[in-house]
């Protein structure tokens, strides 16, 4: 099997769509003759042309907007916002129309597209180029979300996302980008949307995660290890609709939990999965929930590496829940 | 690129002028029972909303040359991005009454499953999009959709329909900016009502009119007599004939005016000078389109009670079915959020299931709507 | 004392506000003339002028933006947006600029300012005139939330959100614009934005809620207590930064939680409520903390009351969670 | 109202001109000094940026007359929302380079505490606002302040700085239209360099130029030769002058060039014709002004020599003070996120202390720009 990093896989999965598929396009600033700033869209200006692979104004309003026409007129659009912190101007077609489409006309339209975007920190980017703001789009019915943590389920991942039914904004972390490589299939194929992965499995704690806090979080289950405590680690990959069944599984078995995420506490999607726990599985909790998080603050410049959670404070927080009694 | 500024009229005030070339007489009929029947289904509206059989209203009153001039210049393959005060397109293009009042009583038998407002209709049979309550919204997917035709090679137009208030939304600037750099097969139908609910139009931009918008991005901006539904005709036609030449997009602005309030909700006189009000109520375009059709020895008297019997029939007739139709099921709150349901709105629609079972029915504690 | 409506509180704190001080001036869509959509800013235009009173275009963006440019330049603008739902076209003003403008700067530049917005349903007014969409503020660092209950609340919650340094949404419950006259105190007073308001006390369940779901909360606490459960209400009045300590020290006495919410149950501000409880204070939990709240969808029209959380809809979470051993 | 599409020049190619009334030849050394300044800082700023630093840079290069002529056309009262790639304003004000460069930094001398990227100055001394990273959102701010100083009275500009790809967003059109609504002292400073990023011009926008899309706003374009350090004035000061007597604002496009990358994270030759840059080279807004310097005996090659000497000097000592200065304590991550810190940030840092206690100081892995 190839080795890929991330950034390769979701090209390769780009191409094989792109091949796949006539109606698929992509529009986005600077993802033409530039192939993106991080790269993601590479080659495919040369490939499939300026009327497939279109580098637009500077309006994610507008990027959004006309993608969401190019879905109900029948294109399968994948529309770049060059980082996810500059989503917020086309914020209302999301939130108002894209997801809400299929719904306010009864099955008559539908929104078949993705909005894929670079999320969260690990480039030095200060708070406008690093925010992990999967929060807002879980909290808006409709919409998938989706966040993958390895080359190999980006690229099934993406594929899955494009030829979906449902709008998906599928969010990648660009501190993973070229993270390492990992095996990765070649050709197509889908990773399901519905289900989350068990990365390691174990009976002590239950450490759940998403996105780019995966890696570290395996890190810290290695550190756990190191100590004897066994920490089965759940990586969401989508975090709406999530695969709530399989966290509370694990919770029966642990019967501890610890969510980590990048984003800022207070609201964030940590807390959806700690509060669906409570409700569904409280008799199984032997300890708190422990919610690992960035601060309730913006993202900062140069305490990146302080403001983001690291192994260490993933660590803590399950040998505290692991040794709560 | 031609910037007109002076306003296109065909018909004058006294209703004298030229027909548009490759219009006949069933045409000038059609085109006036539209005009009636969308003034006669407004009055209707406006009533039932107030005796509370539906729950709001928007009314077109004033408006119906403008709409129907254009609607008359589309193509049966254009798509259509609506406002909700273009109903009368509706009318024109046969979509059957029925359809329309399941819409207003949010019934069972309402397309958008009672999910939106009164006038938020979808047909996707004439290609017509759902409509959207937030302003702007539908003018980049416009632009959007009139790209997506040029990327399959289709040779249609795809028309946003919008007011005065709409220009300053983002997605007018986005929309119009994005069709001109690409030369999309978009019309952009700006009707200048007067008025954003209550804001003027001197208050809704600085712009010596909005027409003039056009030169920012690129496109040539038409500025038309909205009360003349030849004028409007003519110019959408010339827009239409331009979008399938490939000669990209056209803003088109229609001057007219709303005589009526914004909605069922609203009340004019805490904001608009009588004058002004009265001085347009003399230039009604269904009047003026009268004047000329009784000119051509079309319109008689007999005629106009013939349709106005028909239309009249017909609306009574779609009311007390749709009023008779019961309420969608439960289940519709659950369903099209995803295109099959997820495990989490099938254990919240089973739990609402539940409640009913034990404590009976949800009373509805109404609520009237005050915009 | 004079009885008031919610919306005659909220007017009669503008009146008072702009006569105060002269650099509170106010912004919106159809509150000169007209008054607002709703009447809430009656008289204002007579009153203090087209300068203080500001008719605008149709543009949120331009609404928020132009206000957090006279924020900065000294003034204390007050911005209305016609209706929550109509709010995202200016949300990237909203998160990128005015929460975190005092952050960005080092505390040069500020934005005391308020947002406010009608919220939530009860008007009969489909999916773009009902939702209630206080997490995505919530999920904000640098924003306060506010959402008052009564007119007493109302009055003084937004003299104060007026006249604090920091940038304000204040979102009104519009179900409770005209829902009955209450006591409310003359001429100028605040009630403090950090502070939880206990609206009834008890000993058996804790109830925690804001905005308009809290005279429904009421209404099921009635009926609690005609079958023997003693609940304890609290209202948050504010979302961001919220009274945790308050909701704790309940928990810690009752050992049971139910948190009530209009919006939609994932990612909304309960589920917040819960994660923070379920963190904090778990070994206090004699039950499952339950959430009350909107469905998992766009907001429906005709089904609005079905939809809605009722009494009966909270009264059966407060039932459950009483019940539970 | 004048809608000027030719473009207004002074000083020719060649260097020829007459000098706009009101300056005299302090000025021109000023200006000029401000504009090799503003060179010798950017390559200073790539060059430490190549060598590990800082962690990004925005050169302003081929951009000097088009930002030093307007800066030069303000008054001291006059507010400034400015863009990441105007620091030579700052320079011309005679803000300090330690200022500066702590801010490159982030270090502990920083007035945004390290919270920024570099560029992303604030500089409340000179009415300097806070910079963003999103594009646009400034515009629609100043469009705000300039009302704001309308209604408190004072007579004052206020300034908002964008490029070419700022124009699309929803900003410009929101901040433009209310300024033109309101007639408020504002004047939009669009710096044409002919790219966002990768992005060309062309691809912006099919409008026929920048200046054009004033008649959208009811305001006067101005098209300017941004390489020509006296035309940007002069229009600058005519567009001041109309604010301050009470006329509303202007829109100013200055024709110009990137003759950099985009940012230290850039490589033009992936997507910029390299003609198109050598014919940009001939232009260089600093050298055309210095023929005309040196045309008046003003320039000299000794002071160009003690200039530079003079400027690389400070620069030096700057870069040696930010370098040595430490990084900002860890409670800045918490501070100013509200004017008190609630209680939730109090026991977040002190769950960070507690950690920093227990396991030592957190490792910095590092991450670098891509953009
Ligand atoms: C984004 C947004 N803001 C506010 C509203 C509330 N609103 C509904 S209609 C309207 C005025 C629209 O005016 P115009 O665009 O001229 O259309 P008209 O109603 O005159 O046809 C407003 C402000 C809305 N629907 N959407
Ligand atoms: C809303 C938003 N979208 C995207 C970006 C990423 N970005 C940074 S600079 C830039 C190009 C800006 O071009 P222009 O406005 O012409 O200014 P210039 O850099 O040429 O001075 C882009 C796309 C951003 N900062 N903000
Ligand atoms: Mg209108
Ligand atoms: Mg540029």
């Amino acid at each position: 099997m190839p080795q890929m990093t991330m950034l390769e896989a979701l090209n390769d999965a780009y191409h094989i769509a792109m091949e796949k598929d006539a109606d698929v396009v992509t529009l986005g600033e600077d993802i033409g003759k530039k192939g993106g700033v991080f790269g993601t869209t590479a080659g495919l200006y040369d490939k499939f042309g300026d009327m497939r692979v279109m580098d637009t104004p500077l309006s994610e309003c507008g990027i959004i907007g006309t993608a969401v026409g190019m879905a109900l007129y029948g294109l399968k659009p994948v529309a770049e916002i060059q980082f996810l912190d500059f989503i917020y101007p086309g914020f209302d077609q999301i939130v108002s129309e894209m997801a809400k489409m299929r719904y306010r006309s009864g099955g008559e339209w539908t929104c078949p597209m993705v909005v894929r975007s670079p999320s969260g920190g690990g480039i030095r980017g200060g708070h406008y180029h690093s925010q992990s703001s999967e929060a807002y789009f879980a909290h808006t019915p409709g919409l998938r979300v989706v966040m993958p943590s390895t080359p190999g389920d980006a690229k099934g991942l993406l594929l899955a996302s494009i030829f979906c039914d449902d709008p998906v904004i599928f969010l990648e972390p660009k501190a993973l980008y070229r993270h390492g490589k990992a095996d990765v299939e070649e050709g197509y194929y889908e990773v399901s949307l519905d289900e989350a992965r068990i990365a390691r499995e174990g009976n002590d704690v239950t450490l759940v995660s998403w996105g780019a806090m995966v890696p570290t979080c395996e890190q810290a289950a290695d550190l756990a290890q190191e100590k004897g405590i066994g920490v089965e680690l759940i990586d969401l990959r989508s975090v709406l609709p999530w695969d709530a069944a399989t966290v509370i599984e694990s919770v029966k078995k642990t019967g501890r939990l610890v969510v980590a995420q990048e984003a800022p506490r207070t609201c964030g999607f940590a807390s959806e999965v700690s509060a669906t726990v409570a409700e569904k599985a409280v008799e199984y909790l032997e300890a708190p929930i422990g919610r690992v998080s960035g601060f309730d603050t913006p993202f900062p410049y140069t305490l990146e590496h302080v403001y983001k959670p690291d192994k260490k404070r993933v660590l803590n927080a399950v040998e505290y829940v692991a040794g709560w009694e | 690129m031609a910037q007109a500024t002076e306003l296109l009229t065909v018909i004058d005030p006294k209703g004298k002028g030229k027909a548009p070339a490759g219009l006949d007489t069933d045409d000038f009929k059609a085109m006036y029972r539209a005009m009636l029947f969308t003034r006669l289904f407004d009055q209707r509206g406006m009533n039932l909303q107030r005796q509370g059989r539906i729950g709001f209203f928007v009314p077109s009153t004033g408006q119906e040359a403008s709409q129907i001039g254009a609607a008359y210049a589309m193509g049966q393959e254009d798509v259509l991005f609506p406002s909700y005060r273009t109903h009368s397109i509706a009318l024109l293009k046969g979509i059957s009454l029925k359809r329309m009042y399941d819409q207003m009583w949010g019934n069972d038998g309402d397309a958008v499953k009672g999910r939106q407002m009164p006038n938020h209709f979808t047909f996707k049979d004439i290609n017509w999009v759902s409509i959207s309550s937030p302003i702007g919204t539908q003018i980049s997917q416009a632009a959007g959709a009139a790209r997506a035709a040029q990327i399959k090679g289709d040779k249609l137009a795809v028309w946003a329909w919008f007011g005065d208030g709409g220009t300053s939304s983002n997605d007018f600037h986005a929309g119009l900016n994005f069709a001109g750099v690409w030369k999309s097969p978009c019309i952009f139908m700006c009707e200048n009502n007067h008025w954003a609910i209550s804001v003027p139009q001197e208050m809704q931009t600085a712009s010596h009119s909005f027409a003039a918008k056009a030169v920012a991005y690129g496109m040539p901006g038409m500025r038309v007599d909205g009360n003349d539904v030849f004028a409007v005709y003519e110019a959408s036609r010339q827009a239409r004939e331009r979008a399938l030449n490939g000669d990209g997009p056209t803003l088109i602005e229609n001057l007219t005016f709303r005589m009526g309030p914004h909605s069922s909700s609203d009340d004019p006189k805490r904001y608009q000078p009588p004058e002004l009000f009265e001085s347009w109520q003399k230039k009604d375009p269904i009047e003026r389109f009268q004047q000329w059709l009784a000119a051509e020895g079309i319109w008689t008297e007999a005629w106009e009670d013939k349709l106005r019997t028909e239309i009249m029939g017909e609306i009574a007739e779609a009311v007390e079915a749709a009023e008779s139709t019961p309420q969608p099921e439960i289940e519709t709150i659950f369903t099209d959020v995803y295109a099959e349901m997820p495990t989490l709105l099938k254990d919240q629609l089973e739990g609402l299931k539940e409640q009913i079972r034990r404590d009976g029915d949800i009373e509805d504690t109404g609520g009237a709507f005050p915009l």
